[in-house]
């Protein structure tokens, strides 16, 4: 399912294929590590589910639940120096991007202990320390933002690197060409990372693009690859070998994976459109039985290598550490409502 | 008459309309199954000749809208969360507000665009701007802000029907609030302010989601023995000066109520017209409520603290008459 | 110079080749009658250029010397009913499309007889009533119009087509990749075409541009033709198979025209540059041996077909065609100052 | 201090604050051989690496500049005229004016964006907006509007050491515009109007460009026996409401004048301002000489008509004296 680059490209870049030698192997430490990050996402977005259903959460949330292995299998190959720009769609990205779970749930309850003090909420959540620059409620809206830390990275020299997560809706922007452009003719250390999970909101993809995404970034002569995304080790496999172009001063690459959202686009999506449908249970069904960390549980199982001891506790941490956001979350102090005047200038008060 | 929600008068505008004329087309994002209802039940009415989902591509559609409204049709695009229109902004302040002009009238451009604006609900900066301030300085541009289900239709069915762009902006969360809606063909004319209250102490002029607080604050105060005149717009552009100073000729005193950021607001405007043309009326200084000059912060408790509520409205109002009374907790 | 189209277009459009077949040979007449539009602009806006430096026009002029050829290759293959958008270069356009030459000359001079009522000037020409949606002053303002006429065109099923002119410069603005995408999902008669004059003011395209226009296009699967934008039979044609396309309802085509400005990116540009450079002299010297004027008189002669005394004859009337534009807009009378008021809506005064 | 045109100390502002800061970048469209002649030299200096020539894609570069900053640099982007801004506007709208605040201030965003507005040049209405007032509404970008060479310089350099986004918008065509500017380290801290003619009978807030306009009726007012005090605000966004108040306090008279459309126009708003903070202390209306709410036009006689101009300043001052005299012709 991968198209290589053009043969153009791959001359540009030497480093391609002794890249693929080198990270093909992932040791088995990595890849628990990644079952437990997968785990700690999905049973963060089950919980948020739940609040959300229960009337906890001031605001809605779109939840993450099915494209785990994207975000873990990227977000692995970076380091907290590495940028990233997020979706609507990013408690995974921030997660997955080592942002600390107590402080992003506190955030989504709306509470002063939370990652952006309560004023930015589930579309917003950001952890500037550990790189990642935001989830973004403007459809496209990281594109750009990743395109300008990779400028700053490239100018920087220390071999940082910026991926730009968005969706296949996203795709149909108008910034998804123009950062194409501008990123490969100023060789940025840029990775566009496209979750293609066959919708925006309720709009099948088919309905609304033309041609294959993956050609629209060949257009610009830069490698691009496309995955399975639900499948964390070929995730993990191109992204290692796109970041290391882009470490190496090789410019952009395209990563396209193919994957899918278990969940609605909204939590009580039903009720909003009331009886109205957009796509077919057994799709769903279908694609649960590619739930990608069952995937990678059965591949870890069959390994022969793994206890089973090993998952179980995996398992009981990362439902230890959910029930702890949560109990974090829910202590926490409301927000302070007089900050936004403070917040909105560094220089002076709004 | 019948008691209908807001989402419904709209709904009912649209249905109406685009049965009325042929050349009257709607798209735009999820406008098959509409995420907000307004749009619900066109297509399998209309087919998607005449309504269908767009690409995610906003700076695309404004432009789209004029091109198709240029080539003789009735556009009207759905635009969902107001702070989209800032992606799709360029064709909207450099095409469509001005082409008329710069072609010396050549054309004519029949497009409405519907958006859901302001805050109120947790759904943070990116999905809570009031954008007609914005909107009213561009010039070239029809501002519509139906406060009831019965001005939804009315405004809505005259804005399709113009031969101008119109932004028609729902406000977000609203949809379900019942009102009187006039069954079938009533428009209401651009300009014209409705008076909700007669009064002689004070003027408050409201926009939107401002109006039912002015009319809360109204009760409050008449509970206290203030006599005050309630004014909604309607639309902002073209606006209503005269019922404007007129009022305030009669009461002496104005506050605005704006739920747009303070700077540059329609509050601001409104009161810098008063300020000018019914000045020799004036018995005290003009007061905007309006939300300060910050983006709209997720926290309830936040968003709550800059909102304008009845008790600030009832409270500026007993200030400016010089009687002294204990703000309720909001 | 012509790639065709992806084999998958072609066979979604059996009319292509028939059309091709069928329009191949332009008359004699056709070929004068374009010798004659090509001279009008020339001339038109020569004169601009003069009085530009003369000081008698108000505000700036971009011209379009040089690429008279794709305005007027283009626009042969266009009724008054079908719609084309233009540029911040878009008197050639104008002309091309049936517009007046005394009205559109007023116009640049500001006066009340000017097409545009003295409102727009040298970047918003426009005669509606030929299908002339205006210049621009928005680098890429053109294209998403053109698709919305294009659209009205398809409801509308009239086989009215649209044609959005737009330069190298603007294929980098997003709204390039947006319009290609609609338009080729809902199949509009649209046609692209891009005017490749290598420059976006004083910055050369491939200094800002990745990989090769045409396939930004081809990503879509719609078909492309590149031609010599300096030949004005090739234009005709590629526009001619372009346009039986759209008016078949086989959706949109791009077009791109290779060619060049002899003039500055404005009148007055050495000035304003004060001794800064962009491109070398000998470069337009090599671009001025390929005038598209001189070369469609050069092969008229050649064909043996045509009497000197005719050219010299439409030579003749192009001069004095554009010495009465002139008259006409030094006679008019000054703008009305009081109308802008009156003209902003149509439903009631600003 | 030396004579220089108001370029030269533009230029001079870059040149410094790049000397001084090697985090400080620019780019944007032709600012390598300069359109403006503001950013000439710089590429020879300062390399490619710090100033080069962009693509034509507003939207993506006001977004970059939004990333370019959250990663440690200073970035000046020049987006040549106003109008294009409307072409970027989503970064500018929902991201830049917003971030700090939704990232509960983790973000600093130091980002100059030069732009020339305004119109008086038969430059039509696509590169004529004065995109001030839509600006101003947004929060969080701090709007520069520098009417002199030193304001210029003054005010460009503590833009790019600051830690927030500035508009820094320069007058189009007013370049050759020669004054005194003081040499090296000069900044202006914002929100500090300036007070250019101290007068007791009216106050006259002008904006850029209007500013030599209400010096120019300041003259023609003390021929006539009036003596006008100036108030040139010098940033918008922080906007230095108590100077404004104060003068108003002491004149009782106020016309705001403005480069922007009427409506919610940086004038509408001053106006309120005073309607509220200084009313008692008015002794009249108070006037706005603003350009109408309309796109501008190509013809020179049709945009002088709508131009704010010291005549229509002096006459509106005279009228509000109450002593009447003719209007000379403009
Ligand atoms: C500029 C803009 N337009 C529209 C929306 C409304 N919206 C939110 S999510 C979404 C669909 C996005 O689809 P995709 O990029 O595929 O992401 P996914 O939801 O599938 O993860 C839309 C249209 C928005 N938030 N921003
Ligand atoms: C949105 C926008 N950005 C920038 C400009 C300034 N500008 C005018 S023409 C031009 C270059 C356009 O290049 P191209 O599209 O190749 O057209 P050409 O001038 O070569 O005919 C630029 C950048 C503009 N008018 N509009
Ligand atoms: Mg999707
Ligand atoms: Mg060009």
């Amino acid at each position: 399912m991968t198209t290589g680059a053009p043969k153009s490209t791959t001359e540009r870049t030497p480093t391609r294929n002794s890249a693929i030698e080198r990270n093909f192997a992932l040791t088995d430490e990595q890849l628990l590590e990644m079952y437990g990050k997968m785990l700690l996402i999905r049973g963060m977005e089950e919980r948020l589910g739940a609040d959300r259903a229960a009337g906890n959460l001031p605001g809605g949330v779109h939840l993450y639940i099915g494209q785990e292995a994207v975000a873990v299998g990227v977000c692995a190959n970076l380091e907290d120096q590495d940028w990233i720009t997020s979706t609507h769609r990013g408690h995974g990205h921030f997660l997955a991007k080592g942002g600390d779970p107590n402080a992003m749930m506190a955030e989504i309850w709306g509470k002063k202990t939370g990652i952006c003090r309560g004023m930015g909420g589930s579309m917003h959540v950001a952890d500037v320390s550990k790189g990642m620059l935001g989830a973004n409620g403007i459809v496209g809206g990281g594109l750009a933002i990743a395109a300008g830390a990779a400028f700053g990275a490239k100018l920087e020299k220390k071999g940082r690197v910026a991926v730009a997560f968005f969706g296949d809706g996203a795709a149909n922007q108008g910034v998804f060409m123009e950062t194409l452009n501008i990123s490969t003719v100023w060789g940025l250390p840029l990775i566009f990372l496209c979750e293609n999970n066959l919708y925006g909101e309720f709009t099948p993809s088919r309905t609304v693009t033309a041609g294959n995404l993956v050609d629209r970034a060949k257009a610009f002569g830069i490698p691009c690859t496309v995955v399975d995304g639900n499948d964390v080790e070929e995730v993990w496999k191109a992204t290692a070998v796109a970041v290391e172009r882009a470490r190496a001063g090789a410019g952009p690459t395209y990563v396209e994976a193919k994957t899918y959202r278990f969940r609605g686009h909204m939590e009580a999506e039903r009720e909003l459109l009331a009886g109205g449908k957009y796509r077919e249970q057994e799709e769903i069904d279908e694609w649960r039985k590619r739930d990608p960390i069952d995937l990678l549980k059965r591949r870890l199982e069959a390994s022969g290598r793994i206890k089973v001891q090993t998952l179980k506790e995996i398992e009981r941490r990362a439902a230890y550490r959910v029930a702890q956001a949560a109990a974090f979350a829910e202590a926490g102090e409301p927000a302070d409502p007089d900050l936004s005047a403070d917040l909105m200038f560094a220089d002076h008060k709004a | 008459m019948a008691r209908k929600r807001y989402i419904q008068a709209v709904n009912e505008a649209l249905f109406e309309e685009m049965e009325r004329d042929p050349k009257v087309i709607l798209f735009g994002e999820d406008v098959e199954l509409a995420i907000f209802a307004d749009t619900r039940g066109l297509l399998d009415r209309f087919g998607r000749d005449r309504i269908r989902n767009t690409p995610i591509c906003e700076a695309t559609l404004t432009g789209m809208a004029v091109g198709a409204a240029a080539s003789g049709y009735r556009v009207v695009l759905h635009m969902m969360f107001a702070n989209f229109v800032y992606t799709g902004f360029d064709a909207i302040a450099n095409q469509m507000a001005k082409l008329r002009l710069m072609t010396g009238g050549q054309m004519n451009l029949p497009i409405t665009i519907i958006a859901g604006y302001g805050g109120g609900r947790s759904s943070a900066a990116q999905h809570s701007d009031t954008p007609y301030p914005l909107l009213m300085n561009l010039g070239g541009i029809n501002v519509l802000t139906p406060a009831s289900p019965a001005d939804a239709k009315g405004l809505l069915k005259q804005a399709i029907r113009g031969h101008d762009p119109s932004f028609f902006l729902e406000a977000s969360g609203r949809g379900a609030e019942m009102g009187d809606v006039p069954e079938g063909d009533y428009t209401i004319p651009f300009g014209s302010a409705s008076i909700l209250q007669e009064g002689s102490d004070i003027t408050i002029v409201a926009i939107g989601t401002m109006v039912r607080h002015a009319l809360a604050a109204a009760k409050q105060l008449s509970e206290w023995g203030v006599s005050a005149e309630i004014i909604d717009p309607r639309t902002l552009v073209p606006l209503d000066e005269t019922s404007i100073i007129r009022s305030v000729e009669k009461t002496g005193r104005l506050i605005a109520v704006d739920e747009a950021r303070d700077r540059c607001s329609a509050a601001s405007h409104i009161a810098a017209i008063v300020a000018d043309g019914a000045f020799h009326a004036l018995k005290a200084p003009i007061k905007r409520i309006t939300v300060p000059n910050v983006a709209m912060p997720y926290a309830p408790n936040a968003e709550r603290q800059i909102h304008p509520n009845p008790d600030k409205i009832s409270v500026a109002a007993m200030n400016m008459l010089g009687r002294q009374i204990e703000a309720r907790p909001s």
